[in-house]
């Protein structure tokens, strides 16, 4: 099996192959040999070279994180096949962009209205959780195209609250 | 003693309050709101009662429905925990009109010890040491200049209804007084309702430290050596200790006097706190009675091998103190830190959401006192306190060590939690050397996480297990393309607004 | 200090040594058999290495594999744990001929004690008191005969190189004694490669009482209290508390100075247990030495507030005792239960297999040493001690509270464990009034479980339960059509097999 | 929906219907009104007129058990419509039995050959686990029509060791 990892923003090249009940991985054209067995859902034992990692998944609404001991990584899995599409959405600077929920809330206010201009920075909507507010704000200076967050609703996190292009 | 005792509360505190019921074979009765079917207060209890739904002032703070619920169930006692109802004088009052036990001091203690002023009045007759000021509210910014005249600024301007740092204003110079009084007021009358506002000498670099006592219903008061407490953050505590790395058994004994005086003053019963604030030169001087079980009462349990919710209920029942002063044993050393469900990356915002994984930690010397569960979505109505982790150790060196092993075993996925924050204060030299004062965790958060040298290995590794965990649990195929641009809002700008006094 | 320890354990035991290691920030390196590649201590470790097939004899008890991991892994000392290789004077030697620090007592000490006849002869020139009795082989019938005219019938024949019952016989009359002599001989060469039998008076109705011990290796040895183990199964310990409910302060000094005798008679050095039988008159009497940590260490470490592997690898490295006889500070009570993998509705037969659902206690005054969790499959090949449960209060009536609290919460699926029998010994009068021995175990069990009046609520409960179940999680489904006819199987007859001598 | 259950051997109809987000249920005719919640897996909450149940569930090789608390009820959940069949295999005397490994562990010995006679409660084979060795005796008497179990091999809860008829 061969994989595009990205850890942390940087990409690597990982192929897997098992062998003899363990893992032969080259990792950026590196060899290494790993045991590794699943302990519980979300949690795998790995062995490398005698040492002992405890790595743990954390899969959210928006992101893949993986802890080593009590470090996080950011990491995005990719089949190489599709490799060409990893530019798509993330990081586009032109174009509609969306106004997600950071976490689950309430949305307490609306601070424009559809088809106002914004500007970067600008808060657009007012998210309430554990009896904080939380502004969410436009990621860039245009127009909102819409507003899909109404006063009094639950939100969960990732939910889209307005597009604003 | 009682048979069945409600327990007006949720979260962790309830789960606490039940296990010592169930200790002392008492049955439980838990309340509930809409959002909380699931929570576990409900399936540790042995009956429990639907009371409104999820805004508190519709369920948790709702006394009649609370007293309709002991009445139908035939509770004997309301324990109100911490937070919610537990300093209300009013509801202590109703709940002896319905012939229910309230646990915890008397509605006049309550009601003395509500008003800062009126307390400051009433320790000032009883001897106890104060800050130098007025203790009673100011009329005018003339008193106030005249005052802060005599004390020396700066000053600080204190609510007398306060708490949580709402009314209060620092104060430099003359010239600011006047604005600075005017403003103290007007956000004691929106936050409280209640513009009085008083004036204390400013103590610079204060330690916040209290006195755990308690008192039976016959006249017997002890106190149970302090807590250190002056690692707050917005006024909220995060992490407490005891005994105090500047405490000696001698300034023990002189606040644990002066805190039973205290408590004699006000003629109280059950659990109680007495908060000072030290100076640098460890002169120690009242700032209030926290008139309920805190929080942090652990530490103090570990210290000293009582339980101070059986105690709490042994007092209410009418018994006498099962012990003397001197019976009380300080051995160790034992510090808590309050696992709350908010993102340490992201300037602490909460993070209620649904925990996917975990994996709390065991073992000699911890204690994990939680309201959670795997699988559990934590609500967002409520404050974000998950679950407390307690270190024991034979000294403060050996707790250290123990909550920094408790924290490396201890996971949470799903939600963010401020687990690094106690990692990174526990590794701090200023905290390992004792040197802390109210200002203390500002300035290590304003310090930056020291983020080390890149982890080439952890790197490597976490890159291999993303894709051993595809291949072994295909729960995690390669991602969607494209990713949501919106995750920008995670700098977005959160306000406090007014968190609970619940949580001090 | 060192860097870097090897635990040649598994389980829970070798779990606690790691969080001791890390708390003290000391690497360490797990060693593995092929079936545990899954367990907890793999994964707690720092590194872990294979060193062989399921079978003990193959694995965990290769001295040679273990010391060529401990030279590849650059470990400094090796921690033994309880059984396996901790009390195998060869093995200590070893370690000491590769350089690398056993962590226990020396070769010389641990043979000393590892024959009973020797400990008996050393103990007696101590002025140790000693069960009546000779202390040494018995060579004839005849020598028999003629020592239990002196001190009385009933005697006791035991096998010097003996333990966990083995080439033990009960002689009540003279004309029983040659018979037994022979059966004993004959089963102790078998178990032990060593016939050698010695014979002492049988204390009748005893209670089994036994000394923590530390020395250092600069001539400073302490006592650290009592604990009660009279609660025990085919000379399994099941139960332990601290301090013993007949053990008054003048007792506990008494015995504590004669366990240090005994230490200091054996030159002995890091921690041990000195075994006592007591009489219905609280005579107590040296039985042996056990020259390793004990599994039930913790409720030592609750009412001292020490924690006894942090100080046995300080004493390991080369420090002095941290601390004097008068430093130590004896409060409250602790209780501990052993969790074992086994049957209580099956007589007790192992239950290897895996847990679907763990729900372990916590809160106040629990701490929970496990090697096991949710979704591990618990191996065939080894002991059946899973955990260890460990309950602190301010007295014994709040311990036995608190344990029979968590009990309750305590939750195992999937396999069978004793924690049923926990909540019978806990409920039952005679325990709750200390009235113990070491026939206390047999006779509750013969009692028969008393089932109290038929759960009319609890089974309508069940039945409304599985329909639920089958609703709102499918992975109940109606059960297949016919069960198995086997399930006679349950009562078949297990025989022990010589469990370790690790679980004593 | 209608259900037969099997608590501890006895057995009772279970209606459930759906009512106002609660469950109203009839057992054996008595009308009950449940709040229900799976609080995780095999962990369900139950509130019965105010009473708080925790109700645990254990599928073993063989057996659903349910536990109320501590308390532990054999539990058997059918379809009524297949009700005829619940005499089916177990309870029947006649027949061939199987002889299953109560747990797993590996099989020590093999006690009598196959097609031999043996007599009710005589041992067939031993099965150690956990340093203890098991004899698993045959249910009846009759003969050895089929042994399984090989020495040196392990077993798991519930695999058939041998047949006996």
């Amino acid at each position: 099996m061969v994989y595009d990892v990205m850890v942390d923003g940087k990409s690597h090249r990982l192929e897997l192959e098992k062998a003899d009940g363990a893992w032969k991985c080259r990792l950026d054209g590196q060899e290494i040999h790993v045991d590794a067995v699943m302990t519980r859902r979300d949690v795998l034992s790995l062995l490398v070279d005698g040492g002992s990692y405890e790595i743990k998944r954390e899969q959210t609404a928006t992101d893949l994180h993986l802890w080593v001991g009590n470090t996080r990584f950011g990491v995005e899995l990719r089949d190489p096949r599709s490799l060409r599409s990893r530019k798509d959405g993330a990081g586009d600077e032109k174009g509609p962009k969306k106004l997600v929920a950071p976490m689950p809330g309430r949305i307490v206010r609306v601070l424009v209205m559809e088809k106002s201009a914004v500007e970067a920075g600008q808060g657009v909507v007012v998210v309430e959780a554990m009896k904080m507010q939380n502004e969410i704000k436009s990621p860039k200076k245009g127009f909102v195209q819409k507003i899909l967050a109404s006063p009094g609703a639950n939100v969960n996190a990732g939910d889209v609250l307005a597009i604003v292009e | 003693m009682f048979k069945k005792i409600l327990i007006a509360n949720r979260g962790e505190i309830a789960v606490r309050i039940m296990r010592a019921c169930r200790e002392m074979e008492i049955a439980t009765v838990a309340v509930y709101s809409d959002v909380d079917r699931a929570a576990l207060h409900v399936s540790k209890a042995d009956e429990a009662y639907l009371i409104g739904p999820a805004p508190a002032a519709e369920s948790y703070l709702r006394m009649d429905k609370i007293l309709k619920v002991a009445k139908r169930s035939g509770a004997e006692a309301i324990h109100p925990g911490y937070g919610f109802l537990s300093e209300n004088a009013k509801f202590a009052r109703a709940c002896a009109d319905a012939g229910v036990k309230f646990i915890g001091p008397t509605p006049e203690s309550m009601e003395m010890m509500g008003s800062k002023t009126r307390a400051r009045q009433e320790m000032e007759k009883a001897g106890v040491p104060l800050v130098p000021g007025a203790s009673r509210g100011l009329q005018s910014p003339e008193e106030g200049e005249q005052v802060a005249e005599r004390i020396g600024y700066p000053v600080m301007l204190k609510a007398a209804a306060g708490g949580g740092g709402k009314g209060m204003r620092l104060v430099h110079t003359k010239e600011d007084l006047g604005s600075a009084l005017e403003a103290a007021q007007s956000e004691a009358e929106r936050s409280f309702g209640d513009s009085e506002v008083y004036i204390e000498k400013a103590i610079v670099n204060p330690r916040h430290i209290e006195m755990q006592v308690l008192a039976d219903e016959h006249g017997n008061a002890v106190w149970l050596g302090e807590r250190e407490c002056s690692i707050q953050r917005r006024h909220q505590k995060v992490l407490e200790e005891s005994p105090s790395p500047i405490v000696d058994p001698d300034m023990r004994r002189r606040m644990g006097e002066v805190a039973v005086r205290v408590a004699q003053a006000a003629h109280y019963t059950n659990a109680g706190t007495v908060e000072f604030l030290v100076d640098q030169q460890k002169n120690f001087y009242f700032l209030e009675m926290n008139t309920r079980l805190q929080v942090e009462h652990p530490v103090t349990e570990l210290i000293t091998g009582l339980d101070l919710v059986h105690l709490q209920i042994r007092i209410a029942s009418g018994e006498k103190l099962p012990f003397t002063q001197e019976d009380v044993k300080i051995r160790g050393h034992a510090i808590e830190c309050r696992i709350y469900a908010e993102d340490p990356d992201n300037n602490y915002f909460p993070s209620p959401g649904k925990i996917t994984l975990l994996l709390p930690p065991a073992g000699p010397g911890i204690r994990h006192d939680s309201g959670a569960y795997e699988g559990w979505t934590v609500p967002i109505d409520y404050d974000p306190l998950l679950a407390k982790l307690i270190g024991y150790g034979t000294d403060r060196q050996q707790a250290i060590m123990r909550l920094q092993r408790a924290l490396y075993e201890y996971f949470v996925a799903g939600i963010k939690t401020n687990i690094s924050l106690f990692q990174r204060i526990l590794h701090d030299p200023d905290f390992q050397a004792g040197r802390l004062d109210t200002g203390y965790l500002d300035r290590l958060l304003t310090k930056g996480n020291h983020v080390g040298s890149p982890q080439t290995q952890g790197l490597a590794i976490a890159a291999i297990a993303a894709g051993l965990f595809s291949v072994l649990d295909p729960a995690s195929a390669p991602s969607r393309n494209g990713s949501v641009a919106g995750t920008a809002a995670a700098s977005s700008n959160w306000k406090q607004r007014g968190r609970s006094e619940a949580l001090r």
